[in-house]
C-alpha cells in the first residue's frame, strides 16, 4: 500500500501548478476567490485557455481532444485548480453531454458537437430536471411527438444551470408515454436554445442569485437526427452519464480551501480578547471537521486508486456525495458563525465586478451567510442525499 | 403550575394573531422589507395601535406589560409571521430608556408608534462580547464606532454605549446616551441584511448626546437590556420554527414522488418527528426564560442561556431539515420558507451564538 | 401561565421529603446510590413502607387504596423519591396491572387480586414480549385453547423483569388464530406463575446482570376465570395499559440524580492537571445535555400541567419518551467517559451486598461503564424510540 | 498512489482470518476472556506461530513487519474476531524492548511467544496524560502504583515508566525499566475488563528493575510506544465496526416485524448507510495514520488522533446503533453482537478518549 503519490505523479502536479501559475489571469482567480459573480466572459476566457493547454477535457478519449490521464492525474488536476482558485469548467458539454455522445453518438453528432464543445462555440445546458419531478427523473412529463423528420416538444424544464448563457441543452423528453415503466419511453435529445417556442425564466435562489432558470418548450421543432441513441432509449444516457466519473462527487478540494479561508478568518477574528482560533469550542469545531475532511480525502483516494485499476466505482461515491456535502456544508456553517454578527449584512451588489466601496465587517465576510445557504443546495442537487442514501441501501447493502 | 395564558395575554395573541394573518401576507412583508426604511411605516402604526409595542414595556413606564411572557408571546408571532417592523430595536431602544428613566414623553411617543428609537451598544471588535465599548464619552460628546445597529439607518433616536472609563472589556465605566439621528457628527451607512431587515454601521464623531442615567454605571443596565433582547429572539425563534415546522409537513403530506406522498417515506417521517421535537425544546426554554426574566441573575441568565442556545442550535437543525426536506423549491426566492430560515439562522447571530451562551449558561452554574 | 409550582405544591413537596427522611433505611438509599443490587427483600420492603404510608398506588382511585393526587403531585413524589434513592417500585403490579383490572376486570377480581398487590402477597410480572414479537405484541404467537372451564396456554414469554421472583404474571395470548386483524383474537389472562408447565429461564444481559427472564408455558392450565376483560379483546386491555399514565415517562429525575452525580465526579477526576469539570470540552458537553434537560423538565410539566386539566396526553408522552432517553443515555455516556481508563475494570461481585474490598479507580466509578450498556435498553423497551417516532409521526403529525 | 496490500501482506491477513475463523469461534473467545489469565495461552502460541506476533516488530527487533500497515492489518483482524490473546500488551511491552534495545534475547522469546510482556505506565492519577507519572525510580528500585495495566495480571514481564526527575507531568525525566513478575515488592491485583480482557492495579514498593535505555530520556520512546498502541487500538476498531456493521445488515435483513423484514424500513436503511459511513471514514483515516507512523512527530501524531478521535467517535455510534438497530436481543450477553460493541466503547478508554484526541490533533497543527 503506497497512499502517497508516487514522484511522477507529483511531478505531474508540479506541471499542472506551474501552468495555472501563468495562465490563470490573476483578477480572475480573486473573483473566484472572493465569491464575486462571474461573468460568461470569465467562464469562456478560461475555457479557452485549458482548450488552448489541451487540458480541457480529461475524461474524453484522446482521440477526440482528452488527455490520457491516471484517475490519479485528473484528481491532481481537480484539485489544483480549485486550489489556484481557477473557475470552475461549466461541466454541460465536458463533462456530461461530451462522454454521452462519444459512447452513444452517432459518427456524424460526434464530429460536428465534440469540437465545438472543446472550442467554445456551443454552450451546453441539461434539460433533465421537471417541476414535479426533482429526484425522480423517471417521472418527467415533457412530450416529444414524431412529426416527419421532426419532433415536436412541448413542456417544461428546470433547475437549468447558467441556460440563460446556453447555446444548447441535451434534454430528456418522453417519446412513449404508454411504456411499460416509467424510465422506458423516454428520449435524449438535442435542442438549439434559438429554437422558436424556447424561452428561458430567470430562478431567483434564496440568496438572491441568478445562476439557475426554468426552460419552457412550447411546440419546440426539432430535428429527427437531433436524437441520441434510440428512440426511448434515452434512460440509458441518462443513467450513464449519472454514473460517469464520480470520483471528484466528494468536493474535498474545495472543503480544503473552505478549511483553509476558515482557519485564516479565525486566526484574525478577536473573540473574548483572544483569537477565535483558540476558542476552546470553536477550535474543536474546526478540527472535527478537519478530521472528517482529512479521512474523506484518503477515502475519495481509494477510490480513484480503485478507478485507476478499472474497478467502475459503485455505490461508494454515493458515499462519498453524502460525507463531501455534509463537510463542505459544516465548514460553510463555521464561516458565517466565525465572523459573529457580521454575517447579517447583505450587500448585493458587493459581489459584481468594479464595486469599490470598503466592505463592511471583516475583510471576506460579505459572502459568508449568502454562501452557507447557497451551499444548502450540495445536498440537494445531483441527486439529494436521500436519493444517495437510497441508492447505498439498495446496491451496496442489499436492503 | 399552570401553563395556560391569562385571558388579557390570550386576546393579544390572537389580535396580533388575526392582523398579522389578515394584513401582513408574504408579499406584503416583501414590500415592506425591499422599501427604504426596510419596513412599513403603516403596519407598524398599526401594530402599536393594536398594542404590540405597549406589551413589551411595564406600567411603569407607560406600557402595559413588560414580563416575559409579554414579550415572547409578542415576539412569538412577529416570528410567525416573518415581521420586518423595527420591534426589536424599538424593545432594545425603549427598555434602555425605561430602565434608565427621565425619558417618559419619548418613551410614550415609541409605544405609540409615532417615533422610534434603537440601541447601538456593539462595535466592530466586540462580536458577542457584552461590555465591550470602545466608544468614548468625553465632556457629552461621543466618538466612535457601532456595528450592525438594528434598523440603525432609519431609527428617530438612538441609543448609544459609550465608555467613560476603563478598559475596552470592563463592565464598569459604561454609560447610556441617547443621541439624535441627525446630530452633529453622526453619520450611518444602512444596508439590508440577510434575513430581510435593515441595519447599520454608525459613526459617531464628537456627537453631542444626552445621558441616560448616571454615567459610568450602564455595565448592568445593558446586561438587563440585552437580556430581554435574548429573550425576544429566542421567542421570535420559536416562531420561525413553528413555521418551518408547519411548512414542511405540509409539504410532505401533499408532495408527490416515485407515484406517492413523500410523507409516507419513513426516513423523512422521522426527521419531522425530531425538528417537531426540538421545536417544543425550545418553546420550553423559552417558556422558562420568559419566567425567569426578573429572577435573581444567575437564574435568569442561566435560563435565557439555555433558551438562545437551544434557538441557534435547534434553530439551524430546523432550519436545514426544513430545506432539505423540501428540496429544490426551498432553494428559490419565490417561496416563503427559506425567508423564515434565514432568518431563523440569522437569530444565531444576535446577542450571542450557540456557542457562546453554552459558555455562558456554564459560567452561571 | 405559572412555571413554578405552588406554594401548596411545595408544601406537599416538603411533606414527602420529610417522611421520605424518615422511611427510607440509609443503608437501601445508599444501595441504590451506588447501583449495587437489589434483593427480592429489597423491594419488598420499600413496597410494605409505601403501603403502609397509603402512598404506594398513586394511580389508583381512592376507593381501591389510590392517594387522590394531582398529577402534579404524583410528578413531586416520583421527584422526590429518585431523589432520595428510594428503590422503584416494581410497576407490574402497581402502574401496570393495577389500573387494567379497575378498567376492565370483575367486581370479584377486583376485591381478589388488588388488596393482594398493595400488601405484597402477589409479585406480579408482565407477560407481553416474545421471542421475535418485541415492538410488534400484534404478532404474538403464544396459544390459549378453551378446555372445559381452562384455557391451556402453549407458548414463549421474553424480557420478563424479575420474572423469577414472580407469583403471578398477566399475560397476552392468542385465543382466535383466525381473526381478521392480527390484533384481533388476543385475550389477557393471569397465570398463577406456580401452575405446572411454567418455566422460568434467566436472561443474562449484556453487562452481566441477571433481571429479565423468559418463560416458557407448556400445557399450562388456567382457570377461565382468569380471563381480564372479553375474550378475544385483549388487545384494548394492552393498548389502555400502554397510554396509562405516561408523563413520567420522560425520566426526568433520574437524568437530574445522574448529572448530580457527573458534575460530582467531573469536579474531583484531574484532567491536565486541572479537574475535569473545566475541560472546556467535557464541561461544554455536560452543559449542554443539561441545557436539553432543562427544557425537557419544562416540556415534562406541561404535559403534566395539562394531564391536570384532564387532557389526555397523547403522542405528546412519545415525544417525552423519546427525548428523556436520549438524555439519561448521554449522561451515562458522559459518566463512563468522566473516569477515563477506570471505565474498563469489571468485577460483577463489587456490586453485591457486603462486598468490602477497596474499589478500583475513582469512588463510584465501578458500576459506571456498566450502566451505560445497561441504559441502552431505555431506547429500545417500552416501545423502542423508533416505534415511539412512528407513534407521533401517524398520531401528532397525521404522516 | 496504490492502496493494493503486497502479496506478502495479503496472505499474513488471510492466514490469520482463516485461522482466527476456523479456530476461534465466540464460545472458544468466551471460554479464553473466562478462564484465570482471561486468554488461551494456546491460541496465543498458535498465533504467535502463524507470525502475528512477529508482525508487530521489525526485522533488526527479531521481527518481520514492524511498520504501521503490518500493525493495522494484524488488529483489525483481532478486532474482527474479537480476540482477548495479549497482542496489545506484547505490542507495548515489547515495542519498548525493542526501541530501547538491549533485550534481544527476551524479545525474542516475546515473538516466539514463549514469554509475555506488558508495559505499565497509566497511573492513578493520569487519566490520558502522555507523561504524567509519579513513580519514582531511585538507585535501581521503583516504588509507585500503575493502573489498568493490560494482561498485567499474567504477564511474565513488565515494562515500568518511572520518574527519575521532574515534575509529574514534565515528558524530561523518565525512564523505562524492566520488572520481573515476581520481583520483590511488586503486588498485582488482577481484574476483568468490560469488554472482556483482563487489568491490572500494580503496585511497586522498592521493587528491583533493570533499565532499559539511558534512565531520564525515556519521554520520547513512550510518545512512539503509545504511537503504536493508538494505531493497533483504532486498526482494532476498525474490525470491530466491520463486524457491528456486518451483523446488523444480516439481522435487518432477516428479521421480520410486522409482516415484513426490517431491512426494509427506510428510516433504518438510512442509519445503516450512515454507520457503513462512518465505518469507511475510520477505516480511510488508519490507513493514513498506518502510513504516517513513521513520519514526522506532527504528521505523525495528528494522524494518529485524527483515527483515534473517529475510532472514538464513529465507534460509539456504530456500537449505539448495532445494539439500537438489533433491539433486545443485542441486550443479551448470549448474543455475540453486544461484546463487540463493549470492546468497541471501551478502545474510547484507552490512550485517550476522542475529545483528547480532538484536542491533541489540533495542538500538533
Amino acid at each position: 500500500m503506497q497512499i502517497r503519490f508516487s514522484p511522477e505523479e507529483e511531478a505531474f502536479r508540479a506541471e499542472v501548478r506551474e501552468w495555472l501559475g501563468g495562465a490563470l489571469p490573476p483578477a480572475l482567480a480573486e473573483k473566484v476567490k472572493g465569491a464575486k459573480r462571474l461573468t460568461k466572459a470569465d467562464y469562456e476566457l478560461w475555457h479557452a485557455k485549458l482548450h488552448e493547454r489541451g487540458w480541457l477535457a480529461p475524461s474524453w478519449p484522446e482521440e477526440w481532444g482528452g488527455t490520457g490521464w491516471t484517475p490519479a492525474q485528473k484528481h491532481i488536476f481537480e484539485e489544483e485548480c480549485v486550489r489556484a482558485n481557477a473557475p470552475r469548467v461549466v461541466p454541460f458539454g465536458i463533462t456530461m453531454l461530451g462522454p454521452v455522445l462519444i459512447k452513444f453518438g452517432t459518427e456524424a453528432q460526434k464530429a460536428h458537437y465534440l469540437p465545438r464543445i472543446l472550442d467554445g462555440t456551443d454552450w451546453w445546458c441539461q434539460g433533465y430536471s421537471e417541476p414535479g419531478a426533482g429526484s425522480d427523473l423517471a417521472s418527467l412529463k415533457t412530450r416529444a411527438v414524431r412529426d416527419g423528420d421532426h419532433y415536436v416538444v412541448n413542456g417544461q424544464k428546470t433547475w437549468t444551470t447558467l441556460g440563460h448563457h446556453a447555446d444548447w441543452m441535451f434534454c430528456l423528453v418522453r417519446t412513449d408515454p404508454q411504456a411499460a415503466k416509467p424510465q422506458e419511453g423516454i428520449s435524449f435529445l438535442l435542442i438549439d436554445m434559438a429554437s422558436p417556442g424556447v424561452e428561458v425564466r430567470p430562478i431567483i435562489t434564496l440568496d438572491g442569485e441568478h445562476e439557475v432558470n426554468e426552460v419552457f418548450l412550447t411546440d419546440v421543432r426539432v430535428p429527427a437526427g437531433n436524437l441520441v441513441g434510440e428512440e426511448n432509449r434515452g434512460w440509458t444516457c441518462a443513467k450513464y452519464l449519472l454514473t460517469h466519473e464520480r470520483t471528484n462527487i466528494a468536493g474535498v478540494s474545495y472543503s480544503k480551501s473552505g478549511l483553509a479561508h476558515l482557519k485564516r478568518l479565525a486566526a484574525k477574528q478577536k473573540s473574548g480578547g483572544k483569537p477565535l482560533a483558540e476558542d476552546p469550542l470553536f477550535a474543536a469545531r474546526m478540527a472535527q471537521v478537519e478530521i472528517d475532511l482529512t479521512a474523506l480525502e484518503i477515502f475519495n483516494l481509494r477510490l480513484v486508486s480503485a478507478a485507476g485499476k478499472g474497478q467502475a466505482p459503485g455505490a461508494e461515491s454515493s458515499l462519498l456525495k453524502i460525507k463531501g456535502t455534509e463537510v463542505r456544508q459544516e465548514i460553510t456553517d463555521l464561516l458565517r458563525r466565525a465572523i459573529g454578527p457580521y454575517a447579517m449584512p447583505y450587500v448585493p451588489e458587493a459581489f459584481d465586478e468594479g464595486y469599490n466601496a470598503e466592505p463592511i465587517g471583516p475583510e471576506d465576510a460579505m459572502p459568508l451567510a449568502k454562501g452557507y445557504f447557497n451551499m444548502r443546495k450540495l445536498s440537494i442537487y445531483g441527486g439529494s442525499n436521500e436519493i444517495q442514501k437510497n441508492i447505498v441501501s439498495k446496491q451496496l447493502l442489499g436492503l | 403550575m399552570d401553563f395556560a395564558l391569562s385571558e388579557e395575554r390570550r386576546m393579544l395573541v390572537e389580535t396580533l394573531e388575526r392582523y398579522l394573518r389578515d394584513r401582513y401576507p408574504i408579499e406584503t412583508r416583501h414590500a415592506a422589507s425591499a422599501s427604504e426604511n426596510g419596513y412599513s411605516r403603516e403596519v407598524w402604526e398599526a401594530l402599536a395601535e393594536l398594542g404590540a409595542v405597549g406589551a413589551m414595556f411595564p406600567a411603569d413606564a407607560g406600557g402595559f406589560g413588560g414580563e416575559g411572557e409579554d414579550i415572547s408571546l409578542v415576539f412569538e408571532e412577529l416570528g410567525k409571521a416573518l415581521t420586518v417592523e423595527p420591534f426589536l430595536a424599538n424593545l432594545l431602544g425603549g427598555t434602555a430608556l425605561a430602565l434608565a428613566g427621565g425619558q417618559q414623553g419619548l418613551l410614550d411617543n415609541v409605544i405609540a408608534g409615532v417615533t422610534t428609537v434603537t440601541l447601538a451598544h456593539g462595535e466592530p471588535a466586540s462580536r458577542y462580547a457584552l461590555h465591550h465599548v470602545e466608544t468614548r464619552a468625553e465632556g457629552g460628546r461621543l466618538t466612535g464606532r457601532k456595528a450592525v445597529v438594528p434598523n440603525g439607518d432609519s431609527a428617530d433616536h438612538i441609543v448609544v454605549s459609550a465608555r467613560v472609563s476603563g478598559d475596552v472589556d470592563a463592565p464598569e465605566g459604561l454609560g447610556l446616551y441617547l443621541v439624535e439621528a441627525g446630530a452633529e457628527g453622526l453619520s450611518r451607512r444602512g444596508y439590508a441584511t440577510v434575513d430581510g431587515g435593515r441595519a447599520a454601521e454608525i459613526t459617531l464623531e464628537n456627537t453631542p448626546a444626552t445621558p441616560l442615567g448616571e454615567p459610568g454605571q450602564a455595565g448592568d443596565l445593558i446586561e438587563r437590556i440585552v437580556a430581554r433582547g435574548v429573550l425576544a429572539a429566542s421567542a421570535e425563534a420559536v416562531g420561525l420554527m413553528q413555521v418551518c415546522c408547519d411548512t414542511t409537513l405540509e409539504y410532505l403530506k401533499t408532495r408527490k414522488q416515485f407515484g406517492r406522498s413523500i410523507g409516507g417515506f419513513q426516513a423523512l417521517q422521522h426527521r419531522m418527528v425530531e425538528m417537531v421535537m426540538e421545536l417544543e425544546q425550545t418553546r420550553s426554554a423559552v417558556m422558562l426564560a420568559a419566567a425567569s426574566l426578573d429572577a435573581e441573575r444567575a437564574d435568569r441568565e442561566r435560563a435565557l442561556s439555555a433558551a438562545k442556545n437551544l434557538a441557534g442550535r435547534a434553530g439551524r437543525m430546523i432550519a436545514e431539515e426544513a430545506i432539505q426536506l423540501h428540496g429544490g423549491i426551498a432553494m428559490t426566492w419565490e417561496y416563503p420558507l427559506p425567508h423564515f430560515a434565514k432568518r431563523l439562522v440569522m437569530i444565531d447571530h444576535l446577542f450571542g451564538d450557540t456557542d457562546h451562551h453554552l459558555e455562558r449558561f456554564r459560567n452561571f452554574a
